[in-house]
């Protein structure tokens, strides 16, 4: 049971239709790093060409100039294919737009055309192992030199750091400020001597994630281009405005096709294991496919909202923590429909193996970009303005606080 | 599909709820609930004076030729005031029943008059708790010296006291029938209920060889499953708009009522709950404005989406019932605070039309699964 | 499916057993007040007469004198009756307990032993419409006089209000003093001059709670009993010594016989509807059978825990929340099974009649006795140690302290 | 009936646990989990020197003739400690078979062995996801040459690759029946199964006239029942443990982890999500003791508490394991960390005998519904 929004025509929606299904490559999961890059990397190109890589982007940096009609446009028509693009993802959905945004004439200039063909990558370096949902607490640090800065630190959590050539790191540079000041944004080149990028295994068994380790990295700033995004000393101003990219971009988002917890999927499964007859088993199918249709129409309705200009803002995070909390659901059903296949299969069952990666992987959701917990902060106090709770850590200066689990008594 | 609303649909969720606002207010609301009748003849007069009564009836018969998109505006008022009204019985189930079934004289005889306020209708399908049954149920109906006649009982139904019309579907020798019986008519005992919320009155009717005239059908069942989808799409509205208010008010209060030195909306457990009330709403307004718009241009797709938001909306609306009376605490206990009418009636829609499991059943039949 | 803990024998079960088959009047549900009063005393009498009153209470107030397995023995044989001591429980649960536990010698033998005979009604008065889950930010005051001290105030939800002969009552002594500091509780006469008892009616159309008015109300300190109990300024001590005795009071109850919620007319009701062959309904029942069962053991063992002296402490609070999450669970479950018959119902339909009574007064299971929120930060603080929020208003004078909704916006 | 351990359990369980701390500690489980046996033969031995593997064996077998509350002390332990060990396929599953047959002579033969840890024993009677079925599934024996012959596949089997001796469930002519297979036998194909949890092996197991003798019986689909049961509760001990650690290690965590200048824990959100995950491990807990108390003294009674144990405990354990990851936030999703251990086994343990439904609907008829 796919469910999609209707689909107008229009001349650019025919446009956008003939050309990905004349130039979108076969899926590149499961190929070797390098080869999901180089087919990453020569699609973005083929598609910076045609005219369709960033569509609301302005002219003067490679974008298109066009608006969100176009790209909701795009969006539908590629929903139906599983792009290559993964490799990108964080530079075409926070850095760049963070770029656009807040760049320098000559940092645009320098970053954005190569962004946009896909001939250079990017990640982004915010969270720390102290630092999680509560990103402003992060020690890495920034020290002025005679020509620059020197970055020391640690990230974690960084999509893409493996073969990202560039990087908007955040770093302390006042510690003497209140947390949130004294935090400056910066452009890191990945290839600098210093930087270390290791993979970070996550419960699934899998690698998406990096761990990043800054040794006295120079970031020069004798050039015509600066390192720093937006201004010195005000980092979490420019790391809110690429958080909000990010939330945009994960709630503009839709279910994967191959999503193992998915509709679709579940429903396989219960087909595969005879469980659809079972009255309880029909009514728990039920249940799960409303609660995924309801997020469908609430972010169809968030989108008809955006084009009538009403954007969604911190209703993004209602989406996000329904989409964790499905998976959650997810998870319940898919052990009634198949109990003990899915604790243990044939190395030749791909169905089974697909659910219990689904089960493995679905906390990811609840925790990256901003755990439940916090989506649950943010709609209670920015959309229904809930007050705050005591503020513990506002005003004393960043050297005296404690963070993390630093000084902690085990 | 269209998920918003236009300005002129704006304008029309902004008339009916100054009108509720001045005509169903919750100390009204508080004396019409404890009236004898149960609801407010006045406001129906005004209702019907606004073209609400009539929204989707064509204009051919004295209605507004409106939509479903329309009505469900005004069901979401209805649901946020928790007013005490027949509009349900009349307006949505007996109109649309007239609608959906083939009978011109009965509609131009009957839709201006349910229009118009100077009657008001009902549907009596159900035989007891659970889902509506296509059959008829136990009620029969019987040939006798060229007028058909009624035998059996049905409940609950909705408004069943003070409807002038029922529309009452029963078994025939030749399958399942719609008839219309008169609330005066011979053999016919109304007899009011209890119920669960005070805001919402229902009767069981029994019939003993009553009179009734046979509605021209050309496929009974499918009428009644009509009826159902554009009820449960009706009834969604409402919940909709109950909820909204819920969480309004509950909002409001946690803002303003301190415990150990904070307000209660600061704590977690109040805000995130909050959070999830509101989250549902917006997943739930979402739903209906989908299946309403269905209703109005997809009517293929119009069981799906009617199963869908029965599915989705009414445990959510119980949510917010109850969140709002516990984050009101003692309060919100008593029966003097509103809490308990918004409890009480996302309680009774969620099982109006019978038990939840019953309308998932429905969804996934109607998933094909 | 009525399930009991097994019942040994022994002697004093025997005429314990003997004694209730023999004087365990009717259930006096629905008779007019005054007979239930009456028929309450009556019972009491008899109770005191026969050496069961007080069974854990010192002998020289007219107790027992005897240990918890005693009580255990009673109580597991009353659990089969339906006891006509409603209006004495107060009294019997936390007035008394807490005067043994703090009164003068004069108090003790005013009050104890006509309180132990069912002679005199107490409630408690503790709520006030600022103060519900905060009970300490209470704003009735005793000033001193010549005499004693003169009583005003409001407090609400008082149980038993309606035929008390007296109240222990918490006042503010002081409002110079921090909140939980300054406070005293009294003894004070329910019919006094300036007592007000109001019954107040809740959501399910009841009354069984009232409001209480103080209207400059004398309490008598010019004899030899003084009003106070405990110590003028620790009426906050004195208060969670009474509560304390509350919790247990909860805790150890039983699930009524005649709870509509109840797993065994939730089954009966199954029954009639002719609901028990759907196998998602039979999941549904059995579901809540396991949370109602694992309640009664958990109780179980903790009564086990306590004879081998380890007594539950805060583990009540697991308790009585679990008991009002069951309520929501069964109201779910209800709502399944009888759909529309819960809603609307003949007159003379008793069974439909009682589970709606029951689905309008669930709510009151989690907020009365301390919300269910409330239970959530006993147990996180005081059985996993988990550190407390922010207090804020610990170290301010009561005086200066906004509480209820006092200076909302609206 | 008894739900407080007495001092003697209580020393058994330090005796445990100090055995586990010193052969079962984090890295250990981690080399182990990663070698290609996937279980220490060390720690085998020495669970078998203490006694531990034959707890529930009669002295006369070799064993201590202890109980199943003791039994459930251990079992709570090695939850606790993750310990991946075939412990649950032989000195439970096997164990309890054997002693539920009728058959003096294999009872002499393997207890002692078992119980000793020179033989690793298991059952094989899952045919796929499913509960179990009662009448040896799809896998048939067949009399041949004065000897049994099996033939059929079942999957999953619990330590199916290391086990020595595997009890199958078969139809015969005369109903199901019970037998013992060596491993080494001629005809049976081992599969290793790929699986969920790291800390649990299972294999497929394929039977082409694998030679096998017949195990006396009389009832044998009852001792089924018996063994399903005592199942049942064994594995509600180990969960109780696994939700006991999983709730210790994240309340510790939620004590020194400051975000936004405060420990996590002083937050609602955690300390009531935890508060929850306490009250399931304390009811759980308690339902636990019951139903082990039963296995001892109580047979007639056993078959509902065990069913109780399923339906109850299975859920919350899964609950522990899932808040133990989300409150460690994103140290607690890294293949490092343990969270993932406490998850993942809690989530196979849920499922091990098939779906939660399964369990309910056995409750349900235990019952009587």
């Amino acid at each position: 049971m796919t469910v999609v929004d209707e689909k107008g025509s229009g001349e650019y929606r025919s446009r956008v239709r003939e050309w990905l299904g004349a130039h979108v490559p076969p899926p590149t999961a499961g190929l070797p790093p390098a080869e999901v890059l180089r087919i990453a990397k020569e699609y973005q190109a083929a598609l910076f060409e045609a005219g369709f890589a960033g569509i609301t982007w302005p002219k003067e940096v490679g974008g298109q100039g066009l608006g969100p009609a176009e790209q909701q446009v795009f969006s539908e028509e590629a929903a139906d294919y599983d792009l290559p693009t993964y490799p990108l993802t964080i530079g075409m959905g926070m850095c760049g737009p963070t770029l656009v945004d807040l760049g320098t004439p000559e940092q645009k200039q320098r970053y954005l055309p190569k962004l946009l063909r896909g001939d250079e990558v990017w990640c982004q370096l915010f969270s720390e192992p102290g630092a999680g949902s509560d990103v402003a607490s992060l020690q890495s640090r920034a020290e002025r030199t005679d020509d620059g800065w020197v970055l020391n630190g640690q990230k974690v959590w960084t999509t893409n750091a493996q073969w990202a050539d560039f990087g908007a790191v955040l770093a302390r540079t006042d510690p003497d400020q209140v947390k949130h000041a004294g935090i400056t944004m910066f452009i890191v080149d990945m290839h600098a001597p210093g930087v270390t990028v290791r993979p970070l295994r996550d419960m699934s068994g899998k690698s998406p994630f990096n761990e990043v380790y800054f040794d006295d990295v120079h970031l020069p700033a004798d050039g015509a281009i600066s390192p720093v995004i937006g201004e010195v000393g005000r980092g979490w101003q420019a790391a809110v405005t690429m958080l909000g990219h990010e939330r945009v971009s994960i709630g503009a988002s839709r279910p994967s096709r191959s999503n193992s917890l998915g509709f679709d999927a579940v429903l396989a499964l219960a087909r595969r294991e005879g469980a659809t007859a079972d009255p309880a088993n029909r009514e728990r199918l039920a249940e799960l496919y409303a609660h995924e249709r309801a997020l469908q129409l609430l972010n169809a309705r968030m989108r008809q909202e955006t084009q009538a200009g009403r954007p969604p803002g911190a209703r993004g995070s209602v989406a996000k923590l329904a989409g964790a909390l499905q998976l959650r659901r997810a998870i319940a059903v898919v052990g009634e429909l198949a109990g003990a296949d899915v604790v243990a299969w044939d190395p030749d069952d791909a169905l089974s193996a697909d659910v219990a990666q689904g089960i493995n992987s679905a906390p990811a959701s609840s925790i990256a970009g901003g755990t439940n917990e916090v989506q649950h902060n943010i709609i209670g106090e920015r959309i229904l303005g809930l007050p705050k709770e005591p503020q513990v850590d506002r005003d004393i200066p960043f050297r005296q606080l404690k963070v993390g689990t630093q000084g902690g008594a085990r | 599909m269209k998920l918003v609303l236009d300005a002129e649909q704006e304008d029309l969720r902004s008339a009916v709820r100054r009108l509720l606002a001045d005509r169903s207010s919750p100390a009204t609301v508080r004396e019409v609930m404890a009236s004898e009748r149960g609801d407010d003849p006045g406001l129906w007069k005004s209702l019907a004076d606004l073209g609400l009564l009539g929204l989707v009836v064509p204009e051919d018969f004295g209605g507004a030729g409106a939509g479903h998109v329309e009505r469900a505006v005004v069901l979401e008022e209805l649901g946020r005031a928790v007013t005490p009204t027949p509009f349900f019985a009349s307006a949505v189930l007996a109109t649309d029943a007239l609608l959906a079934l083939d009978d011109d004289a009965a509609r131009a005889e009957l839709l201006p008059a349910l229009a118009g306020g100077e009657k008001v209708a009902t549907v009596a399908v159900a035989e007891g708790g659970g889902p509506w049954d296509r059959t008829g149920g136990a009620t029969t109906a019987t040939e006798r010296d060229g007028g058909w006649r009624l035998d059996g009982t049905k409940t609950p139904v909705l408004a069943g006291m003070v409807a002038d019309v029922v529309l009452v579907l029963a078994g025939t020798p030749d399958g399942p029938g719609w008839f219309a019986v008169d609330a005066a008519a011979d053999g016919l005992t109304r007899t009011a209920l209890t119920g669960l919320d005070p805001t919402r009155r229902f009767a069981r009717l029994a019939f003993a060889a009553t009179p009734a005239r046979r509605l021209v059908s050309a496929d009974p069942g499918a009428a009644l499953d009509l009826v159902a989808d554009l009820a449960a799409v009706a009834l969604a509205a409402e919940q909709v708009g109950v909820m909204q208010r819920a969480l309004e008010l509950t909002v409001d209060y946690a803002k303003v009522r301190v415990q150990f030195g904070r307000p209660i909306g600061s704590y977690q457990a109040v805000k995130h709950g909050l959070a999830d009330v509101y989250s549902a709403w917006e997943h739930s307004l979402s739903v209906l404005r989908h299946a309403a718009w269905t209703a109005d241009h997809d009517r293929a797709g119009l069981p799906l989406a009617a199963a869908l938001a029965r599915t989705y909306i009414g445990p959510a609306c119980f949510e917010a019932g109850n969140a709002m009376v516990q984050y009101h605490g003692g309060i919100g206990y008593t029966w003097e605070h509103d809490a308990h009418l918004y409890y009480k009636r996302a309680k009774s829609a969620q099982l109006l039309f019978g038990p939840p499991s019953a309308h998932r059943a429905r969804l996934a039949d109607r998933l094909g699964i």
